[in-house]
């Protein structure tokens, strides 16, 4: 049984997950990799989402993260101020789990608009909670889809900032670690001392050059570089039983 | 105006009720517009949204939202979740601007004009984005209960509902049910907004479907899904709306179409929150 | 170091072993500084207070604070309540400053110049005063209930204590009874702190008293009247604090020298909130 | 059974808050008469507390305004920063209740120091919620006792704004109406076009003179001049039903 690309991201976002407390959830892969963690390699892991929960121990996988079975059995409910302002904006979230259209070198990240933001090729949902995310969490990981469509030169809005402004202008001094990971159906990548998005590990199976085929610009590589190992049966059938509901949030 | 309610508690009963008196050249928000504000915006009420997050929550796109904007007929101003949040906050507490640690190294202020800065007078350099009050004219939620003097609780996530209603000049609450104040006043804490707030209030069981209602009935993810297909075809999303909305009196009509089967089959089985003890002092 | 409860809920407990450990030269933060900073302040405990009111509540002064101002040996930092809860929230929020609708035309700015002023950029001269973020080391909380895991549960009056306890860098919670974390996650809105906040819990039953608990004890009244000639006169003061403080070895020892019908007479009848429903869903 | 000072102002400031929806109730006499109002004269009164309250339902009089009783059966608690920032300072507070030490032609409040604030004669408690509540509340009635030392032609330090600083700083353009009403033990006094104090009723018994030989400056007079009833019987027997436990918290 081989694994999916959305598993291939769901099982290598879980693992990054290990050891880790505090993660603030957005909708999507990320949920499902949030809750494949808690129930694997983060038992320890509190699941905060934005609509106002922390502690979810979800009996099912939410197709939303406003979900009635997030909150019976939580530890703690809230409203959306004290959550941003007390837990996000205080500096309380170790991982933010962010997904996104496109993402550049800087690990800046838009998920507002294909196209210019007047008139747009294609309009997508918005920051939500991602810009908040992306400047106040320790570190950030992000999953998503990888193609030279996403994987851009220049991404078209900066929705949730990166290391640095394409524009040269650099992350404010109070702002959070950043982006720390992006998680590919092809590969793991980490940022350098400088902020710029290099190649760490490919997924079983995939080989160097189908991540210079599926990127905007020519991507740097770690050395040594890693090979994930595949999924075992027993990760995948986890998933599996989270994924019966699961629907991802990309745009359509 | 505002309908206010993070993923819980969606006054769908409102939204169709405005639909229903034809009403025009609204300016509309809402932090995800959902499913609500696209069948208002699909039978034409709005002028404007202002909102941060634009889609069908687990599913893609607000397609007659896509439509409007695409073609023009839709103002946006646009926000974050938390810029949001602090529009509602320093509309309820009086303050010009709310501030908050976000958009430095954004789009978002470029895009929209209304997010500034301020220094601080504490450390030079450390500048505070921030927004500008928002104060609707009328902010509407749905709620599990409220009594006759208008006291309102909820239970369960509780997003923004509080700064929102406490920002408008007028405050309409939608609930479940409604209650002896003694259920009221045995567990204040629960309050969300005293009934010296709240302008009116309408009882209307099931009001928030397809959203949900903590304890009450689940959210209707099938109706989120089944929305996807109707909201991409215009003919498809008219003849909704005159099914659904136009072609009905009320929301006990609507309660009605979607039978019993469907309705029970949203009811949770029983959590019983427990009680406290807040003691008799005399 | 902040010990925070608007009246409800003063951790007594923690103020006493404080002046047990003999600790010196403390920044004391709470907005009423009530008895126990009264006690903790001529036990020598203090350098120096930040506060918005200073009184023992419905009686009169604080003697001790007053004996140790008059005397210059102790510094203040006075805002008003609602300055002093946004140097909480901004410290818990990680903003340089919190902006309210205050000070303009009182002399308090001039009293103390770290009450600042923000322009607005919404609209020229309508500045807004500002208090800095106020971040205690220490934070220690009283509450009714806790889990294992350190969620705590309060209910009744909750004042500052999240804004307070969530601008710290530790977290200490010492609550009258430990339950079962199922009870906690019965009903997850009456959580004040999860436990990923909070740094350490302590159980002490009427750790609070003679401040009062709801549902569990009553204010104790006739102590804070009895305190004022005891505040009044510092022989009295250091023999209450030997016999009361010094003399016992812990919080239980306290109760005991309370005994057992001063105990009972301040435990209220019962008031149940009734219970809600979350649903179970799955 | 002739009334007591306290219990004329007490009995006064309970008629001021007839009609009235939402009163913010201070500690002391304030506390008295907006109980006693809400049993008489205004049944709809919310007493609303800077403790968390909103309408409290008290089954006796708490000597403080952080109580149990005023919990237990109230419609609605909140935290400070709720109250404070969406009723206070949001403008739902119709009239707010305050105490002082000291008051001038200008009705500015002083409840911090008698003398000089770094090497006061009496320090005084302070502002509490008082400035919040002076600035933002609809109206504000003062309920205090009158003397050469109290009514002041300066006071020695403003902690709760009038209708014009001493120095002749306005009152902000954003603030509510100031303070309206003041009720000693010798009458009660409102604020002209100017924001002046002038004295509008004596209690029976008072006589004109009394008020100029408890004045620290020359009290203008509006006409006619009218004289309050000294309170009910019913009234008066209310007042006791309620004073048992109350003490005032004014400074010794």
């Amino acid at each position: 049984m081989s694994a999916t690309p959305d598993e291939l991201m769901v099982a290598a976002a879980a693992a990054e997950l290990a050891g880790v407390r505090t993660v603030f959830v957005g909708i999507g892969l990320p949920n499902a990799a949030a809750i494949l963690a808690r129930r694997t390699v983060a038992p320890d892991l509190e699941l905060i989402y934005e609509s106002g929960v922390v502690g979810a121990r979800p009996s099912r996988l939410p197709d939303s993260i406003g979900d009635p079975a997030l909150v019976s059995g939580a530890t703690a409910t809230m409203s959306m101020h004290d959550l941003f302002a007390y837990f996000l904006q205080g500096g309380r979230i170790e991982v933010g789990m962010l997904g996104a259209a496109q993402v550049d070198r800087w690990g800046n990240l838009n998920t507002t608009v294909i196209g210019p933001y007047a008139n747009p090729t294609v309009r997508l949902p918005g920051s939500g909670g991602a810009c908040e995310i992306a400047l106040n969490a320790a570190r950030v990981i992000v999953v998503m889809s990888q193609s030279p469509r996403s994987f851009v030169e220049r991404v078209d809005f900066v929705t949730s900032p990166g290391h640095r402004h394409p524009d040269g202008r650099p992350r404010p001094a109070w702002a959070g670690g950043g982006p720390d990971t992006v998680i590919t159906q092809l590969g793991v990548y980490r940022f350098g001392t400088d902020g710029e998005m290099e190649l760490a590990a490919l997924h079983d199976g995939v080989r160097d050059a189908d991540v210079d085929a599926a990127s905007g610009w020519p991507i740097l590589r770690r050395q040594p570089l890693e090979t994930l190992n595949a999924p075992n049966p027993d990760t995948l059938s986890a998933i599996h039983s989270l994924s019966g509901a699961e629907r991802e949030a990309a745009p359509s | 105006m505002a309908i206010e309610g993070f993923t819980h508690l969606i006054s769908f009963a409102a939204g169709h009720e405005i639909i229903r008196q034809g009403r025009h050249n609204l300016t509309l928000a809402r932090l995800t517009p959902d499913l609500v504000y696209d069948q208002m915006v699909a039978a034409g009420c709005a002028r404007k949204l202002i909102f941060s997050w634009l889609g069908n929550p687990g599913v893609g796109s607000l397609h007659a939202v896509r439509r409007a904007i695409e073609g023009g007929g839709l103002e946006l101003e646009e926000y974050s979740h938390f810029g949001m949040v602090g529009r509602y906050v320093a509309g309820a507490a009086h303050l010009p601007f709310y501030p908050l640690r976000s958009y430095a190294g954004s789009d978002l202020p470029a895009a929209n004009p209304l997010i500034q800065w301020v220094a601080s007078p504490y450390a030079p350099g450390d500048d505070v984005a921030v927004v500008p009050a928002l104060n609707p004219d009328v902010t509407i939620i749905h709620a599990q209960r409220a009594d006759a003097e208008g006291n309102v609780q909820v239970w369960g996530l509780v997003g923004v509902q509080r700064e929102a209603a406490m920002a408008a000049e007028r405050v309409i609450a939608v609930v479940e049910e409604l209650v002896d104040t003694e259920v009221i006043r045995a567990d204040p804490d629960r309050t969300l907004l005293p009934g010296v707030v709240v302008t009116a209030v309408c009882i209307e069981p099931y009001g928030a479907h397809p959203s949900f209602a903590q304890g009450y009935y689940d959210r209707d993810n099938a109706f989120y899904r089944a929305w996807d297909p109707i909201s991409r075809d215009p003919g498809l999303l008219e003849a909704w709306l005159d099914e659904w909305v136009r072609g009905i009196r009320d929301r006990a009509g609507y309660v009605e179409k979607l039978g019993p089967e469907t309705v029970a089959a949203l009811r949770p089985k029983p959590r019983p929150s427990g009680s406290v003890d807040y003691g008799e002092y005399s």
